[in-house]
């Protein structure tokens, strides 16, 4: 890497938002300064994620060491700011401030309890987010990864009913299963086999250790599903099982933050861990690119399958993970950087079907697809919003979704890999056929009879509607300006 | 003055023992602060210490000053401190410290009519541990070990429960079979060699003539079964659930953390510094029977554990798991796994202490030990439960706490001499781990308390401004509880964060015993 | 150290061990570990270890015996083995 | 005979000390009775002790107190070996070693045999071994009559019982 810039800024950029949960606590009964300090806290972080941006577009990275490793005993804790984590911190920070918004729209408009746990358990798992974007090593990682998995229990058992218990339950188990069971024996391995070297920077952590094909696979395959956020089969389960989360949080953690933790982490251990270079010499790859391939198929035929239309959207979005582990796992420089846009195109894209559904929920109480007919004439932001987000995820133009798909079927392309581009098109396809019959039965199909006729427009809360429409045009303009996004990307694949 | 620190910090607790009994029977509230006094003053040595033999080496003090200018090695009674006696005794210590600042008025709750004895019993615990592990002398070693098994004997019969003394008894008999285990050791060692000193009987012993010795064998097979019955080794480990469930609460959060990990660090201490660890992980080439020894008892203990309904009693099952990790790493035969379970020793010795403060404190207001009553906790006592959750989240090991990093060190000594059976079971037992704490945790956050399901509207946004502040922490217990609970959640945390430099001091060490390096350098 | 005499006590030790574990009646028992107590006094005596007899005999035979007998006063007499 | 004369004979101490500490040991497992426990643990103790002080003992010894006081007027036996040992700090033969190293020491100080004294240190070390024991023996003794008062029995198959029965503190 170029240069170094000491600076503690990634550091603030993770506490801003992990100091403001006492501060939400204690202003509990004051619902105002309560909300105030979320949106403070918000921008603050967007602010101090920002300021970094500039240094990391001029080819640098940032640095900073949070606790000693004391001679090599331990890693160090130790952040590290470069394009992948930057892209994928702006992500998360910007939507965090349309998720406050929408959250505060979505929790007033249906007097959920417990609001102030709710916030301050958002804000938490904001800063594991982040830690996970900024983290400068391994050790570093999975200790954010923990964090996020605790930290977003709470939420997805919110409700605090029968089945948000069985839902939260899932959840622990498969994301805290598989950390310890597979990741945290891998990381050690990794740390021996390394002679002590768990650092993202230079060149991979393993490019140059002794690692025969056997034991690479067993590596690789014990940290793609120990990050089993990243969704891939058959460590999915815990996803549809954690929509029983209020909305907001299903929008944000399990379209963006959570599940885009799990494939950011499967991205490093592609391009920092093994290294593409060792990875094309092991030939251990392909292997994953299968259990992708599979997920992404099967995964969009069970999303055709499903009526409640969180648990669709939740299997669309363990797809789109696996189409980003896809694109890793192919190697091409191409495929990487279709990768890593993927994750933020994705992340526009699902959070405004998440906040389409959310806000259906709101207006209308409606949870499933076959009750939306005729809701077009009624809420026509929200489901032209979901139009947008379903045209971006299946990756039509003039969508975001197009771009990062373009890149992922040029990187299968380059890698001569004809197979998976073929499972890319047809799982588009499948996009498409799971998606649009929703915008087709809301505008053109007429409400059901019997349902008292509304007259007019009747949307949900404007702090519903307000968010859903700028991540729906944020789409859309990701689509006419993707230039950072392609200068972040391109400064990761250019350097290795 | 700074010379008589390792004495000092023994006569402490031993004459705060003597003023209590005769100060505190006609006044028992003089018992407290004499009792905080002396183990503060035993806390200061021990960070002396520790400071002291972390920048200048091991500190030798004889007894008497029968020093080896007068007499030689092995005649008089010597105590020495080292690296790694050095952060047990600050462990010792603050625990101690910690358990008796809880102990504030409750224990005089507790043992209405004996609190002077009990204070004085605490003491003379205190005195036998740090007396275990400044001892370089294996004679002594076992009358310390018997002061304080004599001690914990009668603090565990003290309770109001009636199973606390069938307990206390059956705990009597295992204890003091595993000291005369013990005892016979030394006696063949003696034999053997002629001495007791320690280093002198190292010394002995490097000769290669006594490699095969029968008699050293036997020796080293008593000790360690005596160890095992004292640290609660899986089959051995029978007296420990009901004698740690069924005591006073300040006897359990002073016995649980410390006990069993005392009577590792002697199992360490036999091994590598009496035997040395060439002799015992190359002549005796013991090191894969013990370790799967290990594996079969953190898996018994895990298992155990999610066996029962009683929420003490999983906490004494999952000490059977620990003891296993400890056992299992230490018999790795290699540095790090010597090094994970030396820094588990001081991990679990809080992560423990952690847990049964919570606990106790948990049940004495539910005034129910079972786990399923444990309903709606959580918004009753956030400090609490937070202090509960960072020692289950230690327990889990999830980072950064202590308790991630022990597995760390483990697992690496783990991957690193090929013992996949003993990685595998660390992996299992964190997960059940997982499973238990999250079954209490779950229950504690979800369940409404039968008294609190009226008032739904206490809930703070519905209804805000209607109950006042004096809600948050109206449920807690009083703050001599909670305090020394939340200080050692803080330690848990920071021991984890800040565990490169514990290791070095736990590195330096080993350095300076005969080395485990020396058998895994030779391989 | 008289062999033939060391012989003989040793033998006497085991008897009266299992004599003393065999009665029912505490008491006796009690009495018997007492006797028990004083031969190996005298074993030790005769081996050269007087000071350990002493002790023995004041302790162990001495302190021990009344402890137990007080324990059975306080409690109940007869064993069930 | 052969056998008895080899290994029975000049070991009897020590095989008696083992039958001793199996009795002992079998008692405290097997044996109902609490107290019977107990006595069973006595006899565990003292065999462990008898071992010790047959680990001092040499054929044609005599009790280890010097006849003749010497200068400083100390006629304690620890003492005498401690001191006998000050001038030859580096006198650590091996070849002696089954009989401690210190004593030979004495011969050429003071024209003592060390031979004819029985090894002092393993009987300092028991008076203490004793005392630990009677204490021990006190503490459970404590405890049983504690145990009686609670449960008004000391057999221990009668106190499961009524464990299990439920009583106080009692649980599955």
């Amino acid at each position: 890497m170029d240069s170094v810039v000491h600076s503690s800024l990634p550091l603030w950029a993770c506490l801003a938002s992990l100091l403001a949960a006492p501060a939400i606590v204690l202003f509990r009964r004051e619902l105002f300064l309560r909300e105030a300090t979320t949106f403070v806290a918000a921008f603050v972080k967007f602010g101090l994620v920002l300021a970094m941006l500039p240094i990391i577009t001029s080819g640098k990275v940032i640095e900073f060491t949070l606790v000693e490793g004391f001679g090599g005993v331990v890693a160090p804790i130790l952040f590290r700011v470069d394009g992948l984590g930057m892209l994928f911190a702006l992500v998360a920070s910007s939507l965090w401030i349309v998720t406050s918004l929408y959250a505060i729209g979505y929790m007033r408009g249906l007097h959920e309890h417990s609001q102030t746990r709710f916030f301050a358990f958002f804000a938490i798992s904001l800063s594991a987010t982040l830690g996970v974007a900024f983290a400068g090593n391994l050790l570093t990682l999975y200790l954010f990864y923990e964090m996020l998995s605790l930290a977003t229990w709470p939420l997805v058992t919110h409700h605090q009913d029968k089945e948000a218990r069985t839902g939260g339950r899932t959840y622990l188990t498969y994301l805290l299963g598989t950390s310890i069971g597979f990741a945290l024996p891998a990381l050690i391995f990794t740390w021996i086999k390394s002679g002590g070297d768990l650092s993202f920077a230079g060149d991979a952590i393993l490019a140059s250790a002794d690692l025969g094909p056997a034991q690479g696979l067993i590596l690789l395959l014990a940290f793609c599903f120990g990050f089993s956020k990243a969704g891939m089969m058959p460590f999915h389960s815990w996803l549809p099982g954690a929509m029983v989360a209020p909305t907001p949080v299903s929008a944000l953690l399990h379209a963006v933050a959570v599940v885009k933790v799990g494939v950011f982490c499967v991205i490093r251990v592609f391009t920092a861990v093994f290294g593409v270079d060792l990875l094309a010499k092991l030939g251990v790859a392909t292997v994953i690119s299968w259990i992708a391939a599979f997920t992404v198929i099967v995964s969009s035929l069970i999303a055709m399958s499903q009526d409640n239309l969180k648990r669709r959207l939740a299997f669309s979005t363990i797809g789109q993970l696996s189409y980003i582990v896809l694109g890793v796992s192919l190697l091409s420089a191409h495929a990487v950087q279709g990768s890593m846009m993927h994750i933020a195109m994705h992340a526009f894209g699902k959070i405004t079907l998440f906040f389409c559904a959310g806000a259906i929920f709101v207006a209308t109480g409606k949870k499933y697809v076959s009750q939306l007919s005729g809701l077009g004439k009624t809420m026509p932001f929200t489901m032209g919003a979901f139009a947008i987000g379903a045209m971006s995820v299946t990756g039509v133009p003039p969508t975001g979704g197009l771009l990062s798909k373009f890149y992922l079927v040029w990187g299968a392309a380059d890698a001569q890999q004809f197979a998976l581009l073929a499972v890319y098109l047809v799982s588009s396809v499948l996009n498409g056929v799971y998606f649009f019959p929703v915008v087709y039965r809301a505008f053109f199909k007429p409400a059901p009879e019997g349902e008292a006729a509304v007259e007019g427009i009747r949307e949900a809360p404007l702090a519903c509607v307000l968010p859903l429409s700028i991540t729906a045009v944020g789409s859309v303009l990701l689509f006419f300006f993707p230039g950072l996004l392609l200068e972040l990307t391109k400064l990761m694949t250019g350097a290795q | 003055m700074s010379e008589q620190l390792p004495a000092i910090i023994l006569l402490a607790p031993l004459f705060g023992a003597l003023l209590t009994g005769l100060a505190g029977n006609r006044d028992h509230r003089r018992c407290f602060p004499i009792l905080i006094s002396a183990l503060a003053v035993s806390f200061g040595c021990a960070i002396a210490l520790l400071v002291q033999v972390s920048q200048s080496g091991p500190i030798d003090y004889f007894v008497g000053g029968w020093n080896t200018e007068r007499v030689p090695l092995g005649v008089g009674i010597q105590l020495r401190i080292d690296a790694l006696n050095a952060l047990l005794l600050v462990v010792i210590t603050t625990v101690a410290l910690l358990t008796a600042v809880y102990s504030f008025r409750r224990a005089g709750e507790e043992n209405t009519e004996k609190t002077p004895q009990f204070y004085m019993l605490f003491q003379m615990l205190c005195v036998g541990l740090l007396g275990i592990t400044v001892t370089a002398d294996a004679f002594n070693l076992f009358v310390l070990v018997e002061v304080s098994s004599l001690t914990s004997y009668a603090l565990v019969a003290m309770g109001s429960k009636s199973r606390g003394t069938v307990a206390a008894f059956n705990y009597l008999i295992m204890g003091t079979v595993g000291a005369s285990f013990y005892l016979l050791g030394v006696g063949y060692l003696y034999m053997q060699t002629g001495t007791l000193n320690m280093a002198a009987i190292h010394e002995i012993l490097a000769d290669p003539a006594f490699g095969k010795s029968s008699t050293v064998f036997v020796a080293f097979i008593l000790i360690l079964v005596g160890v095992w019955i004292k640290m609660a080794f899986f089959p051995l480990y029978g007296w420990l659930p009901n004698a740690y469930s069924y005591c006073p609460s300040t006897t359990s959060c002073l016995l649980a953390p410390l006990m069993t990990k005392v009577s590792v660090y002697v199992m360490i201490r036999v091994m590598l510094s009496i035997f040395g660890a060439d002799w015992v992980f190359q002549s005796l080439g013991w090191s894969h029977t013990v370790v799967w020894l290990a594996v079969i008892a953190i898996l018994a203990g895990s298992v155990l554990a999610l066996a029962q309904v009683e929420l003490k009693k999983m906490l004494c099952y999952l000490i059977v798991a620990e003891v296993g990790y400890m056992v299992g790493g230490a018999w790795l035969a290699n540095h790090w796994g010597m090094v994970g379970a030396i820094y588990h020793i001081l991990a679990d010795a809080f992560m423990t202490l952690c847990l049964f403060i919570a606990a106790n404190i948990f049940i004495k207001h539910c005034r129910a030990d079972r786990i399923d009553q444990l309903e709606g906790l959580f918004k009753r006592m956030p400090l609490t439960s937070t202090g509960f959750v960072v020692g289950a989240l230690a327990m889990i090991g999830v980072p950064p706490t202590a308790g991630f990093f022990s597995k760390w060190y483990l697992l690496r000594g783990g991957i690193e001499s090929g013992q996949w059976g003993y990685v595998i079971a660390l992996l299992v037992s964190s997960l059940v781990n997982a499973v238990l704490f999250f079954r209490i945790i779950e229950i504690a956050y979800f369940g409404k308390n039968p008294a609190e399901s009226h008032d739904h509207a206490h809930d703070e946004d519905s209804h805000q401004g209607q109950a006042g502040e004096a809600t948050l922490l109206g449920g807690e217990g009083r703050p001599a509880t909670v305090i020394p609970l939340l200080i050692t959640a803080a330690i848990v945390i920071l021991l984890g964060v800040f565990n490169a430099p514990v290791v070095e001091i736990i590195q330096q060490a080993l350095e300076g015993m005969p080395v485990v390096g020396a058998a895994a350098a030779a391989r | 150290m008289i062999v033939p005499f060391d012989i003989i006590i040793l033998i006497f030790l085991v008897i009266t061990a299992l004599i003393s574990l065999r009665v029912r009646d505490l008491l006796g028992a009690t009495m018997i570990l007492g006797v028990y107590s004083f031969l190996i006094c005298l074993l030790w005596a005769e081996m050269g270890a007087v000071d350990v007899a002493f002790t023995e005999a004041a302790v162990g035979a001495g302190v021990s015996t009344v402890f137990m007998i007080a324990t059975i006063y306080h409690t109940r007499r007869h064993s069930s083995d | 005979m052969e056998f008895l004369n080899a290994s029975v004979i000049p070991y009897f101490n020590y095989w008696i000390y083992v039958v001793l500490m199996m009795i002992g040991l079998h008692a405290m497992i097997t044996k109902n009775n609490l107290i019977k426990k107990l006595i069973g643990m006595s006899i565990f103790q003292t065999a462990i002790i008898l071992f010790y002080v047959s680990i001092g003992v040499k054929t044609g010894s005599t009790i280890p107190i010097l006849e003749h006081h010497h200068d400083e007027g100390h006629a304690e036996t620890a003492h005498a070996v401690a001191e006998s040992g000050d001038h030859h700090a580096e006198e650590t033969d091996h070849e002696k070693s089954d009989h401690g190293n210190n004593e030979h020491a004495i011969e050429a100080d003071h024209g003592i045999d060390p031979d004819h004294f029985a090894n002092p240190l393993p009987h300092v070390l028991m008076l203490t071994a004793i005392v630990v024991g009677v204490s021990t023996l006190g503490v459970a003794l404590a405890i049983s009559q504690s145990i009686y008062k609670d449960f008004g029995s000391l057999e221990e198959n009668e106190i499961l019982a009524k464990i299990k029965q439920g009583g106080p503190g009692v649980d599955v």
